[in-house]
């Protein structure tokens, strides 16, 4: 993989001058949640390397998941490197700290990952383009898909801070049922047993939770191992290609939900899995897929217009989303967030490896909550 | 609140304040024998459960993963002793959280560039997993009780290593007074690679025991060494018996507190601010309790005073 | 006589089982040196730590020129008028010697907060500071390190930064202690000169400074005075040799 | 080379640096050049409770985040034009630089009073971990803090304004921070031969005598707590600005061990200590950070290494005289 992107950057090297498009990618390569902005940095140049174009010059760096790091890293790619296009960005807050400045800068922003519900209301703009869902969206698919399943007595939890704020949230905007029981962790947390105790003795029919990274994985092998048999709903992110493999057993069976999914029935996706795999010699994940989707975005795009020289005919061109995306048909709504389907997968095992299968479509063309504060 | 609910928790409490304080019990040795910050001590309990993690995978057997994490940690440990430690032994506590601090990184990084970025899996073994119903009618899973059961075994093991033999009365010489037991002597220099051995080979056997049923990942260390060092100070430093008084009552306060407070704020406010507040409150509970403690005795319950 | 500098009656302090101070009293009357002796462990340093404010009695009280100052602390005796040394030195090492005594300038003048003038360019304090070191004869090390004077020096240096606090009266915990035959001696004549500015009450072990300096003495043995006098009395007094000597009484 | 040189070749390539940026049109640098004055700040404020007065905080993200919500919580209410309620009193929100730099120092000052109050009825390791619990409490609770950003932290749209300069220019919130990192180093420098710092200094070395002079240790060293909090908090101020935004990282233990991390650096309780260390700390994360993804391992290699061989940082290593802490 560093073979790859060392490529991406000799072909850059080679054109010198010639390079017309210069690309920042502030993503998370090192730390706990390297995981994460390793895949979506592969997935985005791999589609880069697929389109054969050897006039984009993407400059990948780390943010340490650190959102002072991210800043200065934007502040440095816009000053420095005069990058007309930024992206790559994991985490929401980190997000926040880099996207409203740089925006209101005249830089466009592909967003491969985060959207904190302020970018996507409020605070929307005309150069940002989230290409991934709005943090709510596969929350509010999770409570979808709890009524079509008929439970009527949840037990929610997630980690006490916005997007897990967000995430209970979003499942409630859609769950019509009860509440069992609603807790806030805390940030970080890595037992759950106290939780699990209050699970069993709530008398839920169903828990969901949100707990990314590390805590999820921690959850679901503890609530497996705790012999409380509620099914478990929760959003792709725990249930990731990345971290499956960690979570084990304690996975199987599952309900998750996600917008992509790698049995998505559609020939980009299935060429977009096969040669994941083959370049990096392991499956692709949601993110992985998110920055191939991104980069594809930005290459259609770039066909039209140059953002430098047009920036309102190369936005029209985003606008449009006129490229294949690994999801099938896809669509950015008034406020350049996704409308897309949200399907529901199960966690199944394929010989030695785990992994996702679509079970059904949870939220059909769905767009996000906050479309209507936004102004533009 | 049911009472069986209470009890359940209190198990809980109970057991995650055994593994904290096989945390707790190398560093409190380190610090009490050597005079020593270990900021590293975290990146033990990683490469524990990392090599434990590594083993499980090839070999497929629980106990030689154990094995491995105690004999990696125990034989990092000596590395870093001998090769930086020895070094610092005489410096200012400041030195040492830098010095510590810097091996933080060292280890994080060689670690992520070894094993990559993505969790492992590492698992209870089959006979060890599940629950079982104990007398009241609590289901709890067997691996949490077996942990209960080897933190509370190590515990009385440390305290026979220091009552009973030899090298414990060597170690507790050393903390009273250095020059003596040079002067009587005791090799001190390998007396200290055998006691920070000792506490890495601690820190890795939780690393890999608290592994199996959480994330093994990069950077599992640090949130473990913090409460270890709360801990530590609220037991006050240097005393084993301290840090398991003080392992119970973090492990106690951080469980209960997450049940507790949320129920408590129910009572004057809304329940979803309540939920909230509680949770914020409790994340804050154990830095209470500490400050408390070292409010009223500015050296912990156990410490020596200054 | 005139009335007491430093009067102390009735202390008592029990740490545990072990009483360290059994209603302990004394007198420090003006121009006098009044000594303090007993063997090892006979409650000596407890004593000065309550008569200095450091170590809080159980009971009794500690008055100085006429004020009880029984519940104030350390610092708050300082600058009532209570200078002392220590029995090993306490001193900034890193400091210059000058800059040691001039902090005992700037706190009995009762002005360290000042944050931006030099403490070296006040020169009253300055002054106060220099006029105190060529008093122990240290005037010619004004510049040097503490770390890098001699053990005497530093004995000199305690005595000299006491001496900046214009003191009513002097404690001083073994300023013999460690001295060579020629630094004490020194130290003796500095002390017998010392008294008529303020008494001094003067705990130390090194018995020919004790018989040359004392006006007056007082025996401690396990936390209890035993006998007050001159030299002579206490010489002959058969409870002290009984003590001392193990004869019996 | 006397400390005194080495001081001040310190600042004159701080200085220069961004002026030789300015005319090679390399705005980034100029940012970079910031970002190492206003961590010098940052640490300068330690090194005053740190080096002059011995006390090691692991807790002094408190007081720099503390500043950053400051600026934060201030310029966001003017951003919305919505008044902050403080209870009875409905207080309009600024944008004006000097006002939140006195709320920064006020609000950092008032912190560090409490903190340091309770935290120095301690000594030694009990103190490093009572600050840390302290900058743990700030950290959880900037966590959870729904109305400003939680977790997500909060972004200003527009850097806030200074009389009579553009701070949108790089170079002239540059001047800015390099002025007021100058007249904190000042500060310090004169802080140090004053009878305050004359006092201090004596407390970290001989409490015992502090006292029988008639001072209290307890009151200058909180005295010193303060005046460093509040020079950290206003460092925090500037930083939120620096990034237009700010978020409980700047609260997180790994802030406090940073900023220790910048004082040893560069020399510990010496002036120019945390202008080196800022400034090497921020060339390296630069180049390392761009020449290899396990940038961490080697500046821990470069720390340990300083840590070993090189006692009394980089400022010892320059004036040959190793550790000055004895």
């Amino acid at each position: 993989m560093k073979g790859l992107y060392v490529a991406a950057a000799l072909a850059a090297l080679a054109t010198g001058a010639a390079a017309e498009v210069k690309v920042g990618m502030i993503t998370t390569l090192s730390g706990g949640g390297a995981g994460l902005g390793i895949d979506v940095r592969d997935g985005f140049l791999l589609a880069l390397e697929q389109s054969g174009r050897d006039d984009i010059e993407v400059i990948v760096e780390d943010d340490a998941q650190a959102p002072d790091t991210a800043v200065q890293l934007a502040d440095r790619m816009i000053q420095s490197d005069r990058v007309q296009v930024l992206t790559g960005i994991v985490w929401s807050n980190l997000a926040m700290a880099v996207v409203p400045s740089a925006v209101n800068q005249g830089i466009f922003y592909l967003s491969p990952n985060a959207g904190p519900s302020q970018l996507a209301g409020a605070n929307c703009h005309e150069n940002y383009f989230n290409v991934a869902w709005q943090n709510d969206n596969l929350h509010e698919a999770a409570g979808a898909w709890a009524n079509q399943t008929g439970y009527a007595n949840s037990f929610i939890l997630a980690p006490n801070y916005p997007a897990g704020q967000d995430a209970l949230t979003g499942y409630k905007r859609f769950y019509e049922g009860e509440l069992a029981g609603e807790i806030y962790t805390e940030l970080g947390q890595t037992d759950y047993a106290a939780e699990i105790a209050q699970i069993r003795a709530s008398g839920a029919d169903s828990v969901f939770f949100f707990l990314p990274g590390g805590m999820g994985i921690s959850f679901l092998k503890q609530y497996a191992d705790s012999g409380v048999d509620i099914p478990v709903i929760g959003p792709a992110f725990s249930f990731d290609q990345g971290i499956l493999q960690a979570v084990g057993d304690a996975a199987l069976g599952v309900v998750n939900t996600s917008q992509w999914s790698k049995d998505i029935d559609n020939p980009t996706n299935a060429a977009f899995v096969e040669s994941f795999q083959a370049e990096y010699g392991r499956l692709p994940s949601l993110y992985a897929s998110q920055g191939f989707d991104t980069a594809n975005l930005l290459i259609s795009a770039l066909e039209v217009a140059d953002p430098s020289e047009d920036p309102d005919a190369f936005r029209a061109a985003l606008e449009a989303a006129d490229f294949d995306s690994t999801r099938g048909d896809f669509e950015f709504g008034p406020n350049h967030h996704p409308i897309q389907d949200i399907y529901a997968r199960e966690v199944v095992q394929e010989g030695d490896v785990f992994t996702n299968r679509i079970i059904g479509v949870a939220l059909e063309d769905r767009g996000d909550a906050y479309a209507e504060e936004c102004a533009m | 609140m049911s009472l069986i609910l209470i009890l359940e928790q209190v198990l809980n409490g109970l057991q995650a304040g055994v593994m904290l304080f096989l945390m707790a019990a190398g560093l409190t040795l380190i610090f009490g024998v050597m005079g020593l910050i270990n900021l590293a001590h975290g990146s033990l309990y990683m490469v524990g459960a990392f090599a434990a993690a590594g083993v499980a995978a090839a070999t497929g057997s629980f106990l030689l993963a154990l094995v491995a994490a105690l004999v990696a940690a125990a034989a990092a440990g000596v590395v870093v002793e001998t090769v930086v430690m020895r070094r610092l032994y005489a410096r200012d506590h400041l030195d040492q959280v830098l010095a510590t601090f810097a091996l933080i990184l060292i280890f994080s990084e060689l670690t992520r560039w070894a094993f990559g970025s993505f969790p492992l899996y590492l698992n209870p073994p089959d006979w060890l997993s599940g629950p079982v119903t104990l007398p009241g009618g609590i289901r709890y899973p067997v691996y949490r009780l077996a942990l209960i059961g080897i933190g509370l075994a190590v515990g009385l093991g440390l305290w026979a290593l220091t009552r009973r033999t030899r090298l414990g009365i060597r170690i507790r010489a050393g903390e009273n007074d250095r020059e003596m037991i040079a002067a009587l002597g005791v090799d001190i220099g390998r007396l200290y690679t055998l006691v920070f051995a000792l506490g890495a080979a601690l820190a890795g056997l939780a690393g890999a025991l608290v592994g199996a049923i959480q994330s093994v990942q990069v950077g599992m260390g640090e949130p473990v060494l913090i409460l270890a060092f709360v801990v530590i100070v609220i037991g006050g430093i240097g005393s084993i018996r301290g840090a398991f008084v003080g392992a119970l009552l973090v492990g106690l306060t951080d469980t209960l507190g997450g049940i507790f407070l949320p129920e408590l704020f129910k009572l004057v406010t809304d329940p979803a601010t309540a939920t909230q507040a509680g949770a914020s409150l409790s994340s804050m509970s154990i830095y209470i309790l500490m400050s408390l403690v070292l409010i009223w005795r500015p050296t912990g319950l156990f410490g020596a005073k200054a | 006589m005139a009335e007491p500098v430093l009067s102390v009656r009735g202390l008592t302090k029990r740490f545990g089982a072990l009483v360290a101070s059994e209603d302990v009293s004394l007198d420090l009357a003006p121009g006098e040196i009044h000594a303090v002796i007993g063997p090892n462990g006979a409650g000596k340093s407890t004593l000065i730590g309550q008569v200095c404010g450091t170590i809080p009695p159980d009971a009794g009280t500690v008055r100085l020129a006429g004020r009880d100052v029984t519940a104030d602390g350390a610092a708050a005796r300082a600058r009532a008028g209570l200078a002392r040394t220590f029995q090993v030195s306490a001193l900034a090492m890193e400091q210059t010697v000058l800059q040691n005594a001039v902090l005992g300038a700037i706190g009995a003048a009762g002005r360290p907060w000042r944050l931006w003038r030099p403490a070296l360019s006040d020169r009253d304090a300055v002054a106060t500071a220099e006029a105190a070191l060529t008093r122990v004869g240290l005037s010619d090390h004004a510049a040097s390190r503490v770390a890098d004077l001699s053990h005497g020096q530093r004995r000199q240096l305690e005595v000299a930064v006491a001496l900046t606090l214009a003191p009513k009266a002097f404690v001083m915990d073994e300023p013999m202690a460690g001295l060579g035959a020629d630094g004490s001696r020194g130290m003796t004549a500095l002390l017998a000169d010392l008294k008529h500015e303020a008494p001094i009450l003067l705990v130390e072990h090194d018995m020919d400074a004790v018989f040359a300096l004392a006006d007056r003495i007082s025996v401690l043995v396990q936390g209890r005075v035993i006998a007050t006098g001159t030299v002579a009395e206490i010489r002959a007094n058969a409870e002290v040799r009984a003590a001392y000597l193990g004869e019996d009484a | 080379m006397s400390e005194r040189w080495v001081t001040l070749a310190a600042l004159a390539a701080l200085l220069a640096l961004p002026l030789w940026a300015l005319a090679a049109d390399e705005p980034f640098t100029i940012t970079l050049a910031t970002r190492a004055a206003i961590l010098a700040l940052a640490a300068t404020g330690l090194n005053i409770a740190l080096g002059t007065g011995g006390l090691v905080s692991l807790g002094h993200a408190a007081f720099f985040g503390i500043g950053g919500y400051a600026m934060g919580i201030l310029a966001s209410h003017a951003q919305t034009f919505a008044p902050l309620s403080l209870g009875p009193w409905e207080v309009p929100g600024t944008q004006s630089m000097p006002v939140i730099w006195l709320v920064a120092i006020a609000a950092s000052a008032l912190a560090a009073l409490a903190i340091g109050a309770l935290s120095l009825r301690t000594a030694g390791v009990y103190f490093i971990m009572i600050t840390l619990a302290f900058g743990q409490m700030f950290f959880y609770f900037a966590t959870s803090w729904r109305a400003y950003g939680g977790e997500d932290g909060l972004s200003i749209w527009v850097r806030n304004g200074f009389p009579g300069l553009n701070t949108l220019v790089p170079i002239q919130f540059f001047g800015l921070c390099f002025a007021v990192l100058l007249l904190a180093m000042l500060l310090h420098g004169r802080l140090i031969r004053a009878p305050f710092g004359l006092a201090l200094d004596a407390a970290r070395q001989a409490p015992a005598r502090v006292l029988a002079v008639g001072l209290s240790p307890y009151r200058l060293q909180l005295a010193a707590f303060v005046l460093s909090g509040a020079i950290t908090g206003l460092a925090g101020a500037l930083y939120a600005d620096l990034n237009r935004f700010v978020s409980p990282a700047m609260l997180s233990w790994q802030m406090s061990g940073e900023l220790i991390v910048l004082v040893i650096l560069g020399g510990v309780g010496r002036l120019a200590g945390p202008l080196i260390g800022a400034g090497l700390f921020v060339a390296l994360e630069h180049w390392l950070g761009g020449a290899t993804e396990y940038w961490h391992a080697w500046l821990g290699a470069i720390l340990l290494a300083i840590v070993l061989f090189a006692r009394g940082g980089i400022v010892g290593l320059l004036t040959g005289q190793g550790d000055r802490r004895g």
